[in-house]
């Protein structure tokens, strides 16, 4: 920091009387208001469970089910992970769930019926992910194309891919060239890490939840007093969950699937949030011409976006591959809107309009807990598409209706 | 994947013996006479037991689909009827993905048995081997799961797919008195339609005055306006087919629809799965359709429920994967009163078996 | 870069042009810029100024000429970190934080990995602020800033990048003279240490004031390039004014003489405001008659704006009354306006006519286009619009000529009350007399006008009566015939 | 004009040298090169049908052929125009599918089941249209929900509500109250306008056409002759197309449906083009904040798009109910990513970025021309997908390529 080392000496005592332009009260206010504002709908999800396990009691509250019903959810989150992160550049990307829907088809069509070795399996997967991202970058950055329709039209192209790879049918492994058992066992609800793991996770959750109250201690305290308080507040609330809601049950229900999710979710956490190329992006998204001038390569970013989205698909492509154990035509197809609707839902979960990463995968995993408290409960089919566009609408339109009635 | 293109025609393949005018125009009378018996022979099991309680989960291909909707209830009801629990009915959405997920849930909810109607055990092949594995018994109401499921343990309770194309086949050829041209809609993902297509080919590859042409409509088109590899196929080809297969009823109103809309009377649409709309126009006499085949959908589901109820309690199971099924043509349509079903009360004679060891 | 931190390499520009199409926008420019000048860059609206800028930058590829810093060729300025830029429309991102904002690009400052140290970042972002002398929480977003905040957080980026050479494009032009006296004594400072300044701006009193040379461009050209020691008010204007052919008269004498309303004075009332309560102003007395020009002036932060808002009635009064004279209608030329101003991708002509559809109603209720768009190209030529063509894209119209196109609509309307916020924002010396001339004319017996700005000199040339704004409320008016600027400045 | 009416008394005479209309030379070209290159998408797709025509010939130049994929993707297309006119407004409306499906059971079922009278069922869901409409509005301009989300679970809601009425079955027309004939009918490719209404709309486009010429025709030419060319150039053009096209034989195909597609098209365009309302949208879609501050009323005006679009799909689904005589679940589900992809593509057809009525139409109609050619001409069934998705891509793509490259 050069500049600044010499500071006082190129700073003119006329420009620096250091007067704060006035900026009172009102907006600490607006940012507290705006926290709570931007957590109403998390809230209004906890109030329907709430409600669900006065109502079904266990049946809802079932540890065990609900955590299958998030490993099961794993490969629409990672989806919806991949569009989120090309919302976050301001672009969308129609094609993931094709390009999930292709890698499915080699994840087991490479091993059964070319027979490469399964990590090159692996490989060629990510990398069609990669080059998939590569060519909608293209599209949309260098020709400028709109990214829905760029991506609609890639999205057909790839879908086409996999049904020519497949010939249209379905593929079954069998024979002697089968997919790696670990590979079978990775789909599987049962196999799961250690408990450690899982407690480490817990663990290391808590400790970012106390530095996270840090914003909400009032800042007259010291920092030992701050610390011991969060501290002693996150462990009470950890001690409460834990015995109320039995969690020594649910440690053991976290699937190497749901693991990974956690993983992968966390990096991208550490990207959006704590990277420059993060920033970038963001900047990128949420206004390409300033940041373009600011000096970010605009451009290579979004580009950047869309390979990590590809990569996310073709990831979610594999996984989809491992928990089915054979591939149909267009398997993803179906997850294109939920994976949709959750990174949507990431802009009303935990945030006032910005594209989130836990919102996203929060956002998912509670839209599909309220369709499941419905079947649970035993509405008629033909009811739960009604309540579950119900209650997506009443979670979400709550934030704003408190945020205009506070006004 | 079974599927050449739509432009492949294909002439006697693998050897298929051509029979002789004659000869071949007898064998279709009597094949088609036997198809068209509207009082065909049900297997019935004999052996009674002790049903107890359990679960079974009840998983339909998708409730979107009116059929997939009625037996999900009709598999409900007879679960019930036994004194057993139901979960479900599932909607399948017809999606691999979301049939395992209730399997899956299936498991963990410790299920005794899973119910499927008409859900490939190919597709979901990881959950099924799960379920399997959990001692968990997986049977599938109007499924052909192959040789490879099957041996597995997966209980199939169907009609013969395969017979039933050649049923449609024999019909064919004899209404055209042997000179059909076929367009036959596949679907090489579905393995019922596979079947069934094998079957037609087969027949037709016996027929010398007999061409065919196949042309791959995926199931996710079906619903599209023509459906667009129709509309197309009609006007690459203003002439020369006499017949066309629709692999399931869906398909027959759309491209009964199209054909009359390009003005065409030459191609006579015939299918499977004796819908209501369809049949109410072959009962009309509508010269558009040709054939269509009944399976007894109701049986087989309360079947499948025997099935499972049977394997619980360890009794000696019986052979369900070749239930009848019934040739409906201008003819015999008449008299048919669906659904497809053994004569008398064969409800009562179910639950009499449940309750007695 | 510590050893040089004082002097800047020298800028040599020779031959620069640069066409879209086939407009030439720039067309011949040669500059040369040594260490620790401050060069005030002055001309019309759509001169060329930003696209010169630009071109610099490296936003658009020069079409001919090169560029040289120090003794190396460049192809743009914009890769060197010794050079910063700051755009009219100041390039911060409203959804970042001013800590996130002023970090963007530079490099990063890492904890592990390409993991980011975050309160190493704040710190920066702190020191960064207050070099220029500014004091704000760095952790909230940059969006609920005021526009003179924002301009000194973009020049505050623009120095802790270690800038050597800074462009600045009418950074000012949005500003109240308090802040833009900051900003300008910020930017006289680096100058005086050694940095090359180079400022885009229509303010005589800050070149005049601040500047060591000015550079006047017309129509892409260089037409004048002098030192600004010895240079007087009047010669400045005369400058600029001799290569206006038309806008001498009104341009020469930047205050017209007094207002002459409609004969016997302020008419009847058309706009009332009784305790008006709305965002950030309230409560609010205020009365616009017909035939008269009411001016309101503030500070940032005082709901000046929020008044107009209230005024035109695109706020409503959460508390307290609005009452408008039946049948009056209201029309706004708004503050901002790169966000609040246009519709980026339609054209001029529709621009100008989107406030006053009911006027080209013809057959059967249908729009009369031919009607609107002569009178939309009438309107553009009058305002001396460039292009001169209602075809444009709004979106490729320099910020002086988009000012002229809102402010076209706004005539456009018809309006019974017509509320001018910062109507000559970023307009150039000759269209601001012009707007004050329609401004004058505007009022008659049906007629009031309230301008609401922060520019004094506006208030001085049009209005017949005046108040301030400070937290909301408005004092008490007082007749503007007896004010000149400096009795102004102590009315605030 | 009170304000300009003493333009010439005030103007320094310096500046009013009497500027002619006339645009300068320099911006003319600027406006040529855009219109040429806004065209470039439709001379592509027609270079397509071009290179079809040499290779298939009559099978794919079959006028009665193509004007019957026309006649069935009506629904579609009306659907796309639904979509298209909450994109000009700014918005997405993903129910507009959802709406088709529900009214398609309801043109049938409250004839069939409740026993209205037919005028009753027509207006009943119309009325569901308008009502949908005015939800989403409220929605999204109300209660300030992102369209996408909003639009999803309001979508999941009248999805839902269709399947509660129908019982998740099927609906089949059937017994005495039948639907009326004409109703059958009119779905029917065979029910046709009388061709003397054909031949009027045809003339009426080619008067239109003479009108628009009138921007390419050197302006010092006089009026006359410049009516006189325009005329004589839009006769010829109009002479070799129906000579060289065989159009007698065509304008016999057009049927009902499409008539009613025409009309709704047209009167579509004169809401966007020629009144108030489609500019106020146009406005409200591009800069809200602004067009509030220049006085237009936003929100009804997004209100109105949405009611419009909510019109139009129920109009689609009444539409669909009789091409179809029958009506089964989420029927039009299938028609959303195609109506959007006609919506989008219109942004190239004709325009440089802006949505159109006539690009909406015609991009939806050429994809589905381009599709029939690929499989008249004997494509793998495999490769359709592939082929379409690459000719929407090379079809968009290349008016910004040649944009680009001008540069
Ligand atoms: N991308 C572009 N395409 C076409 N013309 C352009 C483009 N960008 C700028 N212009 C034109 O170039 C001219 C110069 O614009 P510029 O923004 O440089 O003016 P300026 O001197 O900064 O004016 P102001 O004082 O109003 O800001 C204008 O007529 C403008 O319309
Ligand atoms: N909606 C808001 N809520 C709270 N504070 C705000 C809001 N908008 C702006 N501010 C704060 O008010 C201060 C001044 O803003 P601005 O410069 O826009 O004021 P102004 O122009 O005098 O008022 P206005 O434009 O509202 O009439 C800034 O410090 C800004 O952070
Ligand atoms: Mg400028
Ligand atoms: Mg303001």
């Amino acid at each position: 920091m050069t500049l600044f080392a010499d500071d006082a000496a190129t700073e003119p005592p006329s420009t620096a009387p250091s007067v704060p332009l006035a900026r009172p009260a009102p907006s600490r206010t607006l940012a507290q208001s705006r926290a709570f504002g931007s957590s109403l709908t998390f809230l209004a999800f906890l109030a329907i469970f709430a409600g669900y396990s006065v109502w079904l009691g266990d049946r809802f509250l079932d540890p065990g089910a609900r955590l299958l019903n998030l490993h099961q959810n794993v490969p629409v989150l990672l989806i919806a992970l991949a569009a989120m992160i090309t919302l976050v550049a301001g672009k969308f990307d129609l094609s993931v769930s094709s390009t999930a829907s292709l890698t499915a088809y080699l994840a087991i069509g490479l091993r059964t019926e070319q027979g490469l070795p399964f990590w090159a399996v692996l490989v060629a997967c990510l990398a069609v992910g990669v080059a998939v991202g590569l060519v909608n970058g293209f599209l949309v950055e260098y020709l400028s194309i709109n990214a829905f329709i760029a991506t609609l039209g890639s999205g057909g192209v790839i879908l086409g891919i996999s049904s020519v790879y497949s010939g249209g049918g379905p593929l079954i492994p069998s024979g002697p060239r089968a997919v790696p058992g670990w590979f079978d066992a990775l789909g599987s609800f049962a196999s799961r890490p250690p408990a450690a793991v899982v407690w480490a996770i817990a663990a290391v959750a808590c400790a970012a939840l106390v530095r996270l109250l840090g914003a909400v201690v009032p800042s007259r305290w010291d920092r030992t007093r701050s610390l011991a308080a969060r501290t002693v507040a996150v462990a009470a609330a950890a001690a409460l969950v834990v015995v109320g809601l039995d969690v020594p049950s649910w440690s053991g229900g976290v699937s190497w699937l749901t693991f990974l999710l956690l993983v992968v979710a966390t990096a991208m956490w550490v990207l959006l949030e704590l990277t420059a190329f993060g920033r970038g992006l963001k900047a990128s998204g949420a206004n390409p011409e300033a940041a373009r001038l600011a000096g970010i390569h605009t451009r290579r970013h979004v580009l950047g976006a869309f390979v990590l989205g590809g990569v996310l698909a073709a990831l979610a492509g594999v996984i989809l591959a491992a928990t089915q154990g054979s591939v149909a035509p267009d398997l993803a197809g179906a997850f294109l809107l939920p994976a949709f609707a959750a990174a949507f839902l990431s802009t009303v979960v935990f945030s006032a309009g910005a594209f989130t990463v836990w919102g996203t995968v929060i956002g998912g995993v509670f839209v599909v807990w309220v369709g499941q408290g419905l079947i649970v409960g035993g509405l008629p089919n033909t009811w739960t598409d009604i309540v579950n566009g119900a209650v997506l609408l009443i979670a979400v339109s709550l934030s704003t209706v408190v945020r205009i009635a506070r006004r | 994947g079974a599927g050449s293109g739509s432009g492949a025609t294909s002439g006697a393949t693998s050897g298929a013996t051509r029979l002789s005018q004659d000869k071949l125009m007898s064998t279709a009378a009597e094949k088609v006479a036997a198809a068209t018996s509207l009082t065909p022979t049900f297997p019935v099991p004999k052996a009674g037991f002790e049903a107890g309680t359990g679960t079974i989960a009840v998983i339909a291909g998708g409730l979107s689909a009116p059929v997939h909707a009625e037996q999900a209830e009709v598999m409900k009801k007879a679960v019930t009827a036994a004194g057993w629990t139901v979960l479900g009915p599932y909607d399948g959405k017809f999606s691999p993905a979301v049939q395992g997920g209730y399997i899956d849930q299936a498991i963990q909810a410790r299920a005794n048995g899973v119910l499927l109607f008409a859900v490939d055990v190919n597709t979901i092949r990881a959950a099924v081997d799960r379920a399997l594995g959990a001692k968990i018994v997986v049977a599938c109401a109007m499924c052909t799961s192959g040789d490879q499921a099957r041996a597995k343990g997966v209980l199939d309770v169907t009609p013969d797919f395969e017979r039933q194309g050649e049923d449609l086949g024999w019909f064919i050829v004899q209404r055209s008195k042997g000179a059909a041209k076929v367009a036959i809609t596949v679907e090489p993902a579905a393995t019922g339609v596979v079947a069934r297509t094998r079957g037609l080919e087969k027949v037709l590859d016996q027929c010398a005055g007999c061409s065919y042409n196949e042309i791959v409509i995926p199931a996710a088109d079906s619903t599209l306006p023509g459906p667009p590899q129709w509309t197309a196929f009609l006007s690459a080809h203003p002439s020369g087919y006499t017949d066309a297969v629709a692999y399931y009823d869906g398909l027959t109103t759309p491209m009964t629809k199209t054909l009359r809309e390009s003005g065409r009377t030459d191609v006579t649409v015939s299918s499977y799965d004796a819908d209501p709309a369809v049949l109410s126009l072959m009962a009309k006499g509508s010269a558009q359709l040709g054939a269509d085949v009944a399976s007894p959908l109701d049986f087989a589901s309360w079947s499948a429920v025997d099935l499972v109820l049977r394997s619980k309690a360890g009794a000696a199971r019986w052979d369900t994967t070749n239930l009848p099924s019934v040739l409906l043509t201008g003819k015999n349509i008449a008299g048919f009163t669906p659904p497809l079903q053994p004569a008398g009360d064969w409800h009562k004679t179910f639950t009499t078996l449940w309750t007695s060891s | 870069m510590a050893g040089s931190a004082g002097l800047a390499p020298t800028l040599r520009i020779a031959g620069l042009g640069r066409s879209f199409g086939r407009v030439e926008v720039l067309r011949d420019i040669d500059l040369e810029i040594g260490p620790g000048e401050f060069v005030g860059l002055m001309g019309p609206n759509g001169a060329g100024k930003s696209t010169l800028i630009k071109v610099l930058d490296g936003v658009y590829p020069p079409s001919a000429g090169t560029i040289r810093l120090g003794a190396q060729q460049v192809p743009s300025l914009g890769a060197s970190p010794l050079v910063g830029f700051i755009h009219q429309d100041l390039g911060l991102i409203d959804g970042l934080t001013v800590a996130d904002n002023l970090r963007l690009g530079q490099s990063p400052l890492r904890l592990v990995g390409p993991v980011l140290n975050r309160p190493a970042e704040r710190a920066a972002a702190a020191r960064a602020l207050a070099a220029v002398g500014l004091d704000l929480p760095v952790t909230g977003p940059v969006g609920d800033l005021s526009p003179g905040e924002k301009a000194l957080v973009a020049i505050a980026r623009a120095f802790a990048r270690g800038a050597r050479i800074l462009f600045v494009d009418e950074a000012t032009s949005t500003l109240p003279p308090p802040d833009a006296k900051r900003v300008v004594a910020a930017l006289r400072a680096m100058a005086n240490a050694g940095s090359t300044v180079v400022m885009v701006t229509h303010k005589l009193s800050e070149i005049l004031g601040a500047t060591g040379r000015v550079v006047l461009l017309l129509d892409g050209r260089i037409a004048a390039d002098r030192s600004t020691t010895g240079l007087g008010r009047a010669e400045l204007v005369r400058m600029l004014a001799s290569h206006e052919k038309g806008a001498a008269g009104p341009a020469g004498d930047p205050r017209p003489g007094p207002a002459d309303p409609a004969a016997g004075g302020p008419g009847r009332t058309l706009l009332r405001l009784d305790g008006a309560h709305g965002g950030r102003a309230g409560p609010v007395d205020l009365v616009v008659r017909a035939g008269e020009v009411v001016g309101l002036t503030g500070t940032p932060g005082s709901g000046l704006h929020d008044v107009g808002y209230l005024a035109h009635g695109s706020l409503r009064p959460s508390r307290g009354t609005r009452t408008l004279a039946a049948g009056v209608r209201t029309a706004l030329v708004p503050p901002h306006r790169e966000t609040q101003g246009g519709f980026p991708d339609l054209d001029v002509g529709v621009n100008l006519t989107v406030s006053a559809l009911r006027r080209f109603r013809g057959a059967f209720g249908l729009l009369a286009r031919r009607r609107e768009r002569a009178e939309g190209q009438r309107l553009v030529t009058r305002l001396k619009v460039r292009p001169a063509d209602v075809g444009t894209e709004f979106r490729l119209l320099s910020g002086g000529n988009k000012q002229k196109v809102i402010f076209g609509r706004a005539l456009l309307r018809e309006a019974g009350v017509h509320v001018l916020c910062e109507p000559t924002r970023g307009v150039d010396v000759a269209a601001r007399a012009e707007i004050y001339a329609l401004v004058r004319r505007l009022p008659d017996e049906h007629t009031g006008v309230l301008v609401v700005t922060s520019d004094a000199e506006d208030l001085l040339a049009v209005c017949d009566r005046l108040a301030t704004v400070s937290d909301g409320t408005v004092s008490d008016f007082r007749p503007v015939d007896d004010l000149d600027e400096t009795a102004l400045e102590a009315v605030l």
